[in-house]
């Protein structure tokens, strides 16, 4: 199961830089987006292996970490889903205006509709 | 006063119903939330303007739900046996145009969502000037028995629940 | 003691007090400018003045006032003899360059700028001879460059005058960095940067293996700024500044700060091979050029700048000797040329102020028409030329005297030196000659831009002053300036000074001889070189290919501009696709390089079994990703879907390994970057897939893209899976499980950690989201769309002429429906967030989906009729209720943020959680739900703005744009 | 004896579950109209949810209820963002 | 007042939180409003900067004058904290520095120039801040969030073609670099179990042999990201196009955002990896010395390569971001202190450069007439704003006059002549490069003391031919230009930025002793942790 | 927490039996997606699971539950109840644009 994750996140993080370095501002936003999964999911793989051990106590106990996810990393990701998002609306309003602006969708601002 | 608190009763009681539901509590706690929310939502629903919706005869609905459920397993069947067995070659698939008089927007998506529960029919456009329906049936033996199953079995019933 | 410390501090301090006086004073006060500064310039001089005593009997004043202590910078004023001489000639001569320029400048010059630089750069002179400290030195050194450079650039419309300013800055303060470096070094040898120190260390310094980088850096600096051979080409440039500035600057002071500093630092630095090969080499080719060069000039201050070239050049390479009897003709030349070059060039101001030129070829005749003022020149250039009975004369026979007793390790530059310096003194007679017979004598001419008259009375004074002197010196040297002499050659050589004599006469001796062949060689010359000078022909014979001007702007040329711009090319670039690839490989390099070190090793914990439904979910989010990286270029539209795939699984991930909370979220997030990627799809280029052959280069890149994204992918599935197969360290999860419920309150540890272990970490991110929606707000109000894309979407512009197709009706009664029930289930994640998953975040996305869903189904004018979200509102109530969460604690004396929580027991009720956690959620809900309202609805009026303004702006594209319904529902 | 039954049966059932998985994202990949990637797309959502269901099954907690309940909800809104986007160009008119 | 004592670590980040949120729902209409608010704001995190300093240099000699806020009450190893020591302290005031004087500056006219900024500039405040402030090392990435999405806000102000296409590169880039933050905490965490800078300062000198490989690829991963916030080279190419295209009083204060990323190395190289952190001891130093080397030598390219002020400007801000990184790698006590020093003045100088700017280049701004033709197309009436430069602008005597000497200023410190700041700054790192051990005699300089002369005295000669060269284009070869209309509101903050610089020269020793004191406490981060981790909280 | 392990029989079958059936039938309609030639008929497919695909799966959930926790669960009836409804409005419009694509490019 380790690979299996490890061998996702490497899929998902090559296909993200793939699309980091193509020329168009779409691909490269869904770089970005794809990137971002595999980032958060190697957070997440930071705490190593918890099937069917969600962190949620019952009440009035205090939570046993030999069975339980380590909640850390979860919340980590939480945090960086919120600012992915956030940014990636960031980054396509920047692109559009881009287009708006320089006619073109090249990162580089170059060109007409090509 | 009565409809000014609570325009949409029907949907009110599902909100709380949908409350109970989720918190999976009769707890007088949960009512009260429960209640006030469904309220709210009565009135955040209002906003919207929806046409009214008066559902008259519980018995049709019982009994049109009896059919639906019993005509979505036929289906459920029929398709996967067609999906299964893929080398029978008298399946015609095709377009079908049945006329409504169902005219109720309710009804209308009520109508919408039995025809796409129902493996092998699927609602591809109805237009509502002249009232037809544009249908896509997965296995059209006959389009005559088609237009009769959707008017007689679905469409009638629910003029009569939304009346 | 006291009192000299006060007069040594007000000789400082006095010139930056004139600055500010006369800043203040208003623009056409020119004679109350004149008159302030002047005043400075003569109370600075009786500061000096004042010090003296003390100093003529072998004292050092002293004043330390701390200011860098720590690292050795003091500000130390000091003044020894030669200090004293330095400061005296300083401000005289500054005093009488104001008296001058007052009548020189013209009204329409800005003329308290003139005096404020003017008294700046007095200032900067003092403190450099007053320093105490080598970096003091080098901090007035650098102050003198500057100064000097505004002055040079005084006239700053004029082109001749920038260019020249220009050349001396970009020398003086490159050759000032060279010193700082040295300094720095030789402050390093000694051990500290404290004047007196480093005086006494001479024999340590010598011996450092550093010596020799501290000595060419610390000489770079005193040849660049005595314009010595080879970096002798600016100051000829420096000529463009006004008169008064050229007397001063370049005769009396700045160029003389150079051999100033040979002069004090000489105890130290020389005495060596090293010392004698690059000082007097330099000072000897620079006399020699310096005066052969300004034989041919045509313009007066031209020619007395080579020959002021010269004459340093003759002080440098009499430091160079290595000798104390050279280090007095030295100083003693120092004063001299001081006196007669600046009374030459204010000399050559009157002629310009009076005529309008300054060309030899076109001057002749003043004599008659302002004899006065030939006369002071007569003797000013006597004295320049070395003749009798004048300073100058005295002071070239010692130097004489040195060429021929030099001594030191045997050279063949000691069997040139009688020769070269017979020559040289040959070469002065001549341009001597020329400068006087030129402008003064000869036939009467009217081919001047302005008729001749002697200058005002007071203008004359000053050059008188210094004409006098010149003479006073000359015939009674020893009664006249011998006492200052000794006082500065004692203190520069502490206590060594050899004996010598100041007398005029000392019998016929071979100096005498060479002096005499010197004067009939020059006129000799002089005659000889008639034809050739009244040819008028611009440059130097000979010399023309060595115009260190012309090296020096291709010098500049090329590293500022070709070779600057080159490596920026070369070694940056623009692209983002290259920056984007760097960042990458940086990163890939920088891991590997610190894994190099231990080598990557799976850890030892056992595996986990692979659950086969786990794999089919994994394939098919890889094959959407891979296939999404694939498709991105030519079908958004698909990427975007194939993206959305690969979240899905990635949310399914989350479940599987115990995440709900993550789950929960990434759909969410999921569901509105899916809506607001779609929003954006609408703006960009349609983009049709090029059947184009792609070149060799362009599948070459493609593949190196290719091979850093493998290995990019495959680093991170090292490094991951390396971590995952060690144990977990023991860490501070442990703490969260067990305190979650007893210190929190709640039972979803991880919303606890959010909402308060790390409720800071959430403070931070909403306000990063409220960040961003307030941008792409800002950003979108400027939104100007592409030309082609401000048209009606090509789905409804094409022509299929359909009935009124209500087409959303039946839809959007379900999703009107649906309104309340998100709602209401956006609102049961908000409130059970603290004990099962769920919360703030969530329920605030799920509420904003509720209203977009609404937005679709009846579009933007139809439901902002009926509702109207206030989404600024949202968020700073909802940041403001998170904020004053936190602050809640501090009112009650805890720190910010610290939670508070209770169980109300209501009765029959139930119990009532009351968390102050709960209310920062709701914070967080309501900016999450303004925030990503904000950015979506911002976005999606764009299209309702453009089609609104679409028939306007298209109307010069198509003349028919057919307006389409647009009312849906 | 109930538990390697369920097991089995889990597993089987998630398996097939992956394998409709599998399907839709076919679709998605492979079009050939943006239709029918919509189509498989939403088909992959419902795949997806009841994996989540069954998995919910097999751990014994209700706890990943919430999430289903989501997708059951608000899954659609994607897809129906992308129908409007192909019938009319854009999202919110 | 004690009251306000007690809290004093959290200041810096509230207020100009509660700031910003107060001015999100205010119309744009009531500019005079957030104006009032914002530099009520700025001015008291001036305030709120003076007492930190003051109460961070109080300690007794030798012992480290740390306070530690717990947030949320919780222990240090498991809450965030606040830590204020010397550095943080000064960063905090610097910041307030900058900021009340942009801000100050943006009121003129390019408040005025787009929706929103007031609090955009609160939020960017409070994101400088918590970075400097905080002792958690995801808190930090939160913080760099916060002060980099407001930092996108701020560059993209005013919009237009130029501040798009550069602003489209510098997100893309720090998105990317986020990306690699967020790998970097990860992995350390996985590695190391905590999140703490104390705590982990803490575990490394005794962690397993298994864990030390992961953790220092994560710490390597860590610093490619800062370093891209500092713009080293080779990852530093967004920052010139960045900060020229960006409206002055932006640029100003992002001026001091690449000093976090400087900030942020300094904080953990000295903390994590000091001398008892067993075998990853001085982990990357020689890295850190060598990137800045480069980047100076990079940044003494661009500025030679440039003709445009604001490109001068930016690769200025190169220079000195790589002097500093080079002065950490060197790794020495009096390096640091004099680096610190340096960086104070340094950011002074960049940020009123960037603010004369505009004025100087003042009525041939091509990015305003592209605006001009935006809004014009669509202009929705009610919300496209552009009033009459009013009130604030109250045009001066000398003006000219009064630019030159200002520009003059900031050149100087920027090339490090005398006789402001800058020189000093030099002459503080070079002297400490030169004789680390004090000023004894007989030692010989350590390599780095080579490089950074080196270094140092090229970057200068750069800066001064680039600076003149700007200088006499600007303010000497245009005798016939029209004197440009400047507001008293705009000359002031550059005044008083260069008038900082002054004080900074003439207060020389306190000033160095403050920074010699703060680099001896960040060489011996024991004590920090010691402190930080003392078991209080609930 | 009590987990598979405590399911009795009785309670184990009918489990089993709704889940295969759930998958199965959503798998088949996966499948149909797949095989079927042309858009019209691939919109039929995924009603498969949508419609007893979700049904049974939900009833499996709620009696694995209900007996697990010895009360009723029902919750998971939400699960079918907005899937029915929500169903339509995808496929509905989905349909509907399909059409309106191949009508713009000359199919009619
Ligand atoms: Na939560
Ligand atoms: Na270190």
């Amino acid at each position: 199961m380790e690979l299996i994750l490890a061998v996702s996140i490497g899929v998902l993080a090559g296909s993200g830089v793939w699309l980091l370095m193509r020329p168009r501002t779409f691909q490269v936003i869904i770089g970005l987006s794809l990137l971002s999964y595999a980032v958060n999911l190697f957070i997440f793989s930071m705490g190593r292996f918890p099937v069917g051990a969600p962190p949620v106590l019952e009440p009035g106990t205090a939570g046993d970490p030999a069975s339980m996810a380590d909640p850390v990393p979860q919340a980590l990701v939480l945090t960086a889903i919120v600012i992915g998002f956030a940014t990636t609306a960031l980054f396509l309003v920047v692109l559009l205006a881009s287009r708006g602006l320089t006619g073109g969708d090249h990162v580089d601002g170059k060109g007409g509709g090509a | 006063m009565m409809r000014r608190l609570l325009p949409y009763p029907l949907t009110s009681a599902f909100l709380l119903l949908l409350w109970l539901m989720l918190e999976q509590s009769l707890a007088p706690g949960q009512w009260i939330i429960g209640g006030v929310l469904a309220l709210v939502g009565g009135w955040a629903l209002g906003l919207l303007e929806p046409e009214r919706t008066r559902i008259r005869r519980l018995r049709t609905v019982l009994e049109l739900t009896c059919i639906v459920f019993a005509d979505i397993a036929r289906s459920n069947l029929a398709v996967m046996r067609v999906i299964l067995d893929m080398r029978r070659s008298d399946r015609t698939p095709g377009f079908v145009r049945i006329p409504l008089a169902l005219r109720h927007p309710g009804a209308l998506a009520a109508l919408a969502c039995i025809l796409t529960a129902t493996p092998g029919t699927a609602w591809v456009q109805f237009v509502p000037e002249d009232g037809v329906l544009l249908l896509h049936i997965l296995d059209l033996e006959d389009e005559t028995t088609w237009i009769e199953i959707v008017q007689d079995r679905y469409e009638r019933r629910l003029l009569e629940i939304f009346a | 003691m006291i009192l000299d410390q006060a007069a040594l501090t007000a000789a400082l301090l006095l010139p930056y007090v004139g600055v500010i006086v006369v800043a203040l004073l208003p623009k056409n006060a020119r004679n109350l400018e004149a008159w302030v500064a002047g005043g400075t310039a003569l109370a600075t001089l009786a500061m000096v003045m004042v010090c003296f005593p003390a100093i003529s009997i072998g004292g050092i004043t002293r004043l330390t006032v701390p200011w860098m202590t720590e690292r050795g910078l003091d500000l130390v004023l000091r003044m020894d003899g030669f200090a004293a001489v330095f400061a005296g000639m300083i401000s005289g001569i500054g005093f009488l360059v104001i008296l001058y320029a007052r009548y020189y400048m013209s009204p329409d010059d800005p003329i308290p700028r003139f005096f404020c630089l003017l008294l700046a750069f007095m200032g900067s002179m003092m403190g450099l001879v007053l320093s105490g400290n080598l970096i003091q030195i080098v901090f007035f050194w650098e102050l003198t460059s500057l100064f000097s450079f505004l002055l040079i650039g005084y006239w700053q419309q004029s082109a001749p005058a920038r260019d020249g300013a220009r050349m001396a800055l970009t020398v003086t303060a490159t050759g000032g960095l060279c010193l700082f470096g040295g300094m720095l070094l030789l402050g390093h040898i000694v051990g500290s940067y404290d004047l007196d120190l480093v005086l006494g260390a001479g024999p340590v310094v010598r011996a450092h293996p550093l010596y020799l980088p501290a000595l060419v850096l610390i000489l770079i600096g005193a040849l660049t700024k005595s314009a010595q051979f080879p970096f002798h080409f600016w100051l000829p440039q420096a000529m463009a500044a006004p008169t008064p500035v050229s007397a001063y600057l370049h005769s009396a002071t700045l160029v003389k700060a150079g051999v100033f500093l040979m002069a004090r630092l000489w105890p130290v630095l020389a005495g060596t091979d090293a010392w004698f090969w690059i000082v007097s080499t330099s000072g000897l080719i620079t006399l020699l050029v310096g005066a052969y060069i300004a034989i041919f000039q045509h313009d007066m201050k031209a020619l007395l700048a080579y020959s002021t070239i010269s004459h340093l050049g003759l002080i440098t390479l009499l430091l160079g000797l290595n000798s104390e009897l050279a280090m007095v003709a030295a100083i003693f030349h120092i004063m001299n040329h001081a006196t007669f070059k600046s009374s030459l060039f204010m000399a050559a101001g009157i002629i310009d102020h009076e005529t309008g030129t300054r060309d030899i070829r076109r001057l002749s005749g003043l004599n008659r028409s302002m004899p006065f003022t030939a006369r002071l020149a007569l003797v000013a250039a006597a004295a320049m030329a070395g003749v009798p009975l004048l300073n100058g004369f005295i002071s070239k026979e010692m130097f004489f005297t040195e060429a021929l007793t030099a001594t030191g390790t045997y050279s063949w530059l000691h069997d040139i030196l009688p020769v070269a310096a017979t020559i040289a003194g040959a070469f002065a007679v001549t341009y001597s000659l020329r400068f006087i017979h030129g402008a003064f004598f000869g036939p009467d001419t009217d081919d001047l831009p302005r008729t001749p008259h002697e200058p005002p009375q007071w203008m004359r004074v000053p050059v008188e002053i210094l004409v006098f002197g010149c003479m006073v010196v000359g015939i009674l040297p020893a009664a006249t300036i011998g006492p200052f002499l000794e006082v500065a050659v004692q203190s520069v050589l502490v206590g060594k000074a050899p004996y010598y004599s100041l007398a005029l006469w000392h019998g016929f001796t071979l100096p005498l001889l060479m002096s005499m062949v010197a004067l009939a060689g020059g006129v000799i010359l002089y005659l000889l070189l008639q034809k050739h000078l009244n040819a008028g022909v611009e440059g130097t014979p000979l010399l023309e290919p060595l115009d260190g001007r012309r090296f020096f702007d291709q010098a500049m040329v090329f590293i500022s501009w070709r070779l600057a711009r080159t490596a920026e090319r070369l070694l940056g670039t623009s692209r983002l696709q290259m920056q984007l690839r760097l960042v990458i490989c940086m990163a890939l390099l920088a891991a590997a390089g610190a894994l190099y070190r231990y080598g990557l090793h799976p850890g030892g914990v056992a595996l986990t079994a692979i659950d086969p439904a786990a794999a089919v979910m994994w394939t098919v989010g890889g094959a959407c990703a891979i296939s999404a990286a694939y498709q991105a270029k030519y079908h958004r539209l698909a990427a975007l879907i194939l993206l959305g795939g690969t979240g899905l699984v990635t949310c399914l991930t989350f479940v599987w390994f115990s995440a709900p909370d993550l789950a929960l979220t990434q759909l969410l997030v999921e569901v509105v970057t899916t809506v607001l990627l779609l929003l954006g799809l609408r703006w960009l280029p349609k983009r049709m897939e090029s059947a184009g052959e792609t070149t060799l280069v362009a599948r070459v890149r493609r593949y190196r893209d290719l091979a850093i994204a493998v290995l990019a992918g495959a680093g991170l599935t090292a490094i991951s899976y390396a971590t995952m197969t060690r144990a977990s360290p023991e860490g501070i999860s442990r703490y969260f499980l067990e305190r979650a419920y007893t210190g929190g309150g709640g039972t979803n540890v991880v919303n606890v950690i959010l909402v308060d272990f790390r409720g800071f970490d959430t403070l931070g991110e909403i306000t990063v989201l409220a960040i961003v929606a307030l941008t792409v707000f800002a950003l979108l109000r400027r939104f100007r769309p592409a030309p082609e894309s401000i048209e009606i979407p090509e789905q409804q512009r094409h022509p299929v002429r359909e009935r009124r197709d209500e087409w959303l009706m039946v839809a959007a009664v379900t999703m009107r429906m649906l309104f309340p029930v998100i709602g209401l289930v956006a609102i049961y994640l908000l409130l059970r967030g603290h004990d099962q998953p769920g919360g703030g975040f969530v329920a605030g996305l799920t509420f904003s989906v509720a209203i977009i869903v609404q937005y679709m189904a009846g579009g933007a004018r139809w439901l902002e009729d009926r509702v109207r979200v206030h989404p600024l509102r949202w968020m700073g109530g909802g940041l403001m209720l998170a904020a004053g969460t936190g602050l809640g604690a501090i009112v009650f004396g805890r720190p910010f943020l610290t939670s508070y929580f209770a169980y109300a027991d209501l009765g029959w009720l139930g119990k009532l959680p009351l968390a102050s956690a709960l209310l920062f959620d709701l914070g967080v809900f309501a900016l999450v739900f303004g925030s990503t309202v904000l950015i979506l609805i911002a976005l999606a009026h764009q299209s309702v703005r453009s089609r609104r303004t679409a028939p306007r702006a298209t109307a010069a594209v198509a003349p028919v744009a057919p307006a389409a319904p647009v009312e849906g529902g | 004896m109930s538990a390697a039954l369920l097991w089995w049966c889990l597993l089987v059932a998630q398996l097939l579950l992956g394998f409709a998985m599998g399907c839709a994202s076919w679709r998605m990949i492979r079009g050939p109209r943006a239709q029918d990637r919509v189509v498989g797309f939403d088909a992959l959502y419902v795949s997806g949810m009841l994996l989540l269901l069954t998995f919910g099954i097999r751990s014994g907690t209700p706890i990943y209820f919430e999430a289903a309940l989501i997708i059951a909800l608000l899954g659609f809104v994607g897809t129906v963002a992308l129908a409007k986007f192909l019938m009319r160009g854009e999202v919110i008119e | 007042m004690s009251f306000l004592l007690q809290n004093l670590a959290i200041l810096p980040i509230l207020v100009p939180l509660v700031a910003g949120a107060v001015m999100i729902p205010i119309d744009d209409q009531s500019r005079h409003l957030k104006a009032a608010i914002g530099l009520a704001s700025a001015l008291g995190l001036a305030v709120i900067g003076v007492l930190l300093v003051l109460r961070a240099d109080m300690a007794v000699e030798g012992a480290a004058a740390i306070t530690v806020y717990r947030l949320g009450d919780w222990p240090a190893m498991f809450g965030i904290v606040l830590v204020v020591d010397r550095l943080s302290a000064v960063m905090v005031l610097l910041t307030a520095v900058l900021g009340l004087a942009s801000l100050t500056f943006s009121l003129a006219r390019w408040q005025r120039m787009g929706a929103h900024f007031d609090a955009l500039f609160q939020f960017q405040l409070m994101g400088l801040n918590g970075a400097f402030l905080t002792g958690d090392l995801f808190n930090l990435f939160v913080f760099f969030e916060v002060l980099l999405a407001a930092s996108y806000g701020l560059a993209l102000h005013g919009s237009g073609v130029a501040r798009v296409k550069a602003g489209l590169h510098y997100i893309a880039i720090n998105l990317a670099a986020s990306l690699l933050f967020l790998i970097g905490v990860s992995l350390i965490y996985g590695v190391a179990g905590t999140l703490s800078m104390a705590d982990l300062a803490a575990r490394i000198p005794t962690m397993s042999d298994a864990y030390r490989p992961l953790l220092e690829a994560g710490a390597a991963i860590l610093a490619v990201a800062f370093f891209i916030k500092a713009a080293a080279w080779p990852v530093g190419f967004w920052l010139v196009p960045t900060y020229a295209a960006a409206s002055p009083p932006a640029a100003a204060i992002l001026s001091m955002m690449s000093k976090v990323g400087v900030y942020a190395l300094l904080r953990l190289s000295l903390l994590l990896f000091d001398d008892e952190a067993g075998l990853s001891a001085d982990f990357g130093d020689t890295w850190l010395l060598i990137g800045g080397v480069v980047t100076v030598g990079f940044g003494a390219i661009s500025v030679l390569a440039t003709q445009d002020l604001p490109r001068l400007a930016g690769a200025c801000v190169l220079i000195s971001s790589g002097t500093l990184l080079a002065a950490i790698g060197a790794g020495e006590i009096p390096v640091l202190g004099g680096a610190l020093y340096y960086l104070v003045s340094s950011v002074l100088a960049t940020g009123a450069l960037f603010l004369l700017i505009e004025l100087l280049e003042r009525g041939r701004d091509v990015g305003a007439d592209v605006l001009a033709v935006t809004m014009e197309a669509f202009g929705d009436g009610e919300d496209e704003e552009e009033e009459d430069p009013e009130d604030m602008e109250i045009v001066i005597p000398g003006t000219l006059a009064i630019l030159g000497t200002c520009f003059l200023g900031c050149a100087l410190v920027l090339s490090g002549l005398p006789p402001l700041s800058g020189f000093l700054g030099k002459f503080a790192l070079l002297s400490g490069a030169l004789n680390p051990t004090g000023t004894d005699a007989g030692s010989t300089p350590p390599f780095s003391g080579w490089a950074l002369l080196i270094v140092l005295i090229l970057s200068g000669f750069a800066t001064v031919l680039a600076m003149m060269r700007a200088g006499i284009r600007n303010l000497w070869a245009t005798a016939d230009r029209e004197v440009p209309r400047v507001g008293v509101v705009e000359i002031v903050p550059i005044l008083f930025l260069l008038a900082l610089t002054v004080a900074l020269t003439v207060q020389a020793g306190p000033a160095m002793r403050f920074m010699d004191d703060a680099s001896k406490s960040l060489h011996h981060p024991r004590d920090y942790v010691r402190d930080v981790l003392i078991p209080e909280g609930r | 927490m009590r987990g598979v392990a405590d399911l009795p029989l009785w309670a184990a079958l009918p489990v089993c039996v709704l889940l295969l059936a759930g998958a199965a039938l959503t798998a088949t309609g996966a499948l149909g997606l797949l095989r079927f030639r042309s858009f019209y008929e691939r919109v039929h497919a995924p009603t498969l699971g949508t419609s007893y695909g979700v049904g049974c799966i939900a009833m499996a959930s709620i009696i694995f539950f209900s007996v697990l926790q010895t009360r009723l669960a029902i919750h998971e009836l939400l699960i079918g109840v907005f899937i029915v409804m929500t169903t339509p409005v995808t496929l509905m419009l989905v349909a509907r644009a399909a059409l309106h694509r191949d009508r713009q490019e000359g199919h009619d």
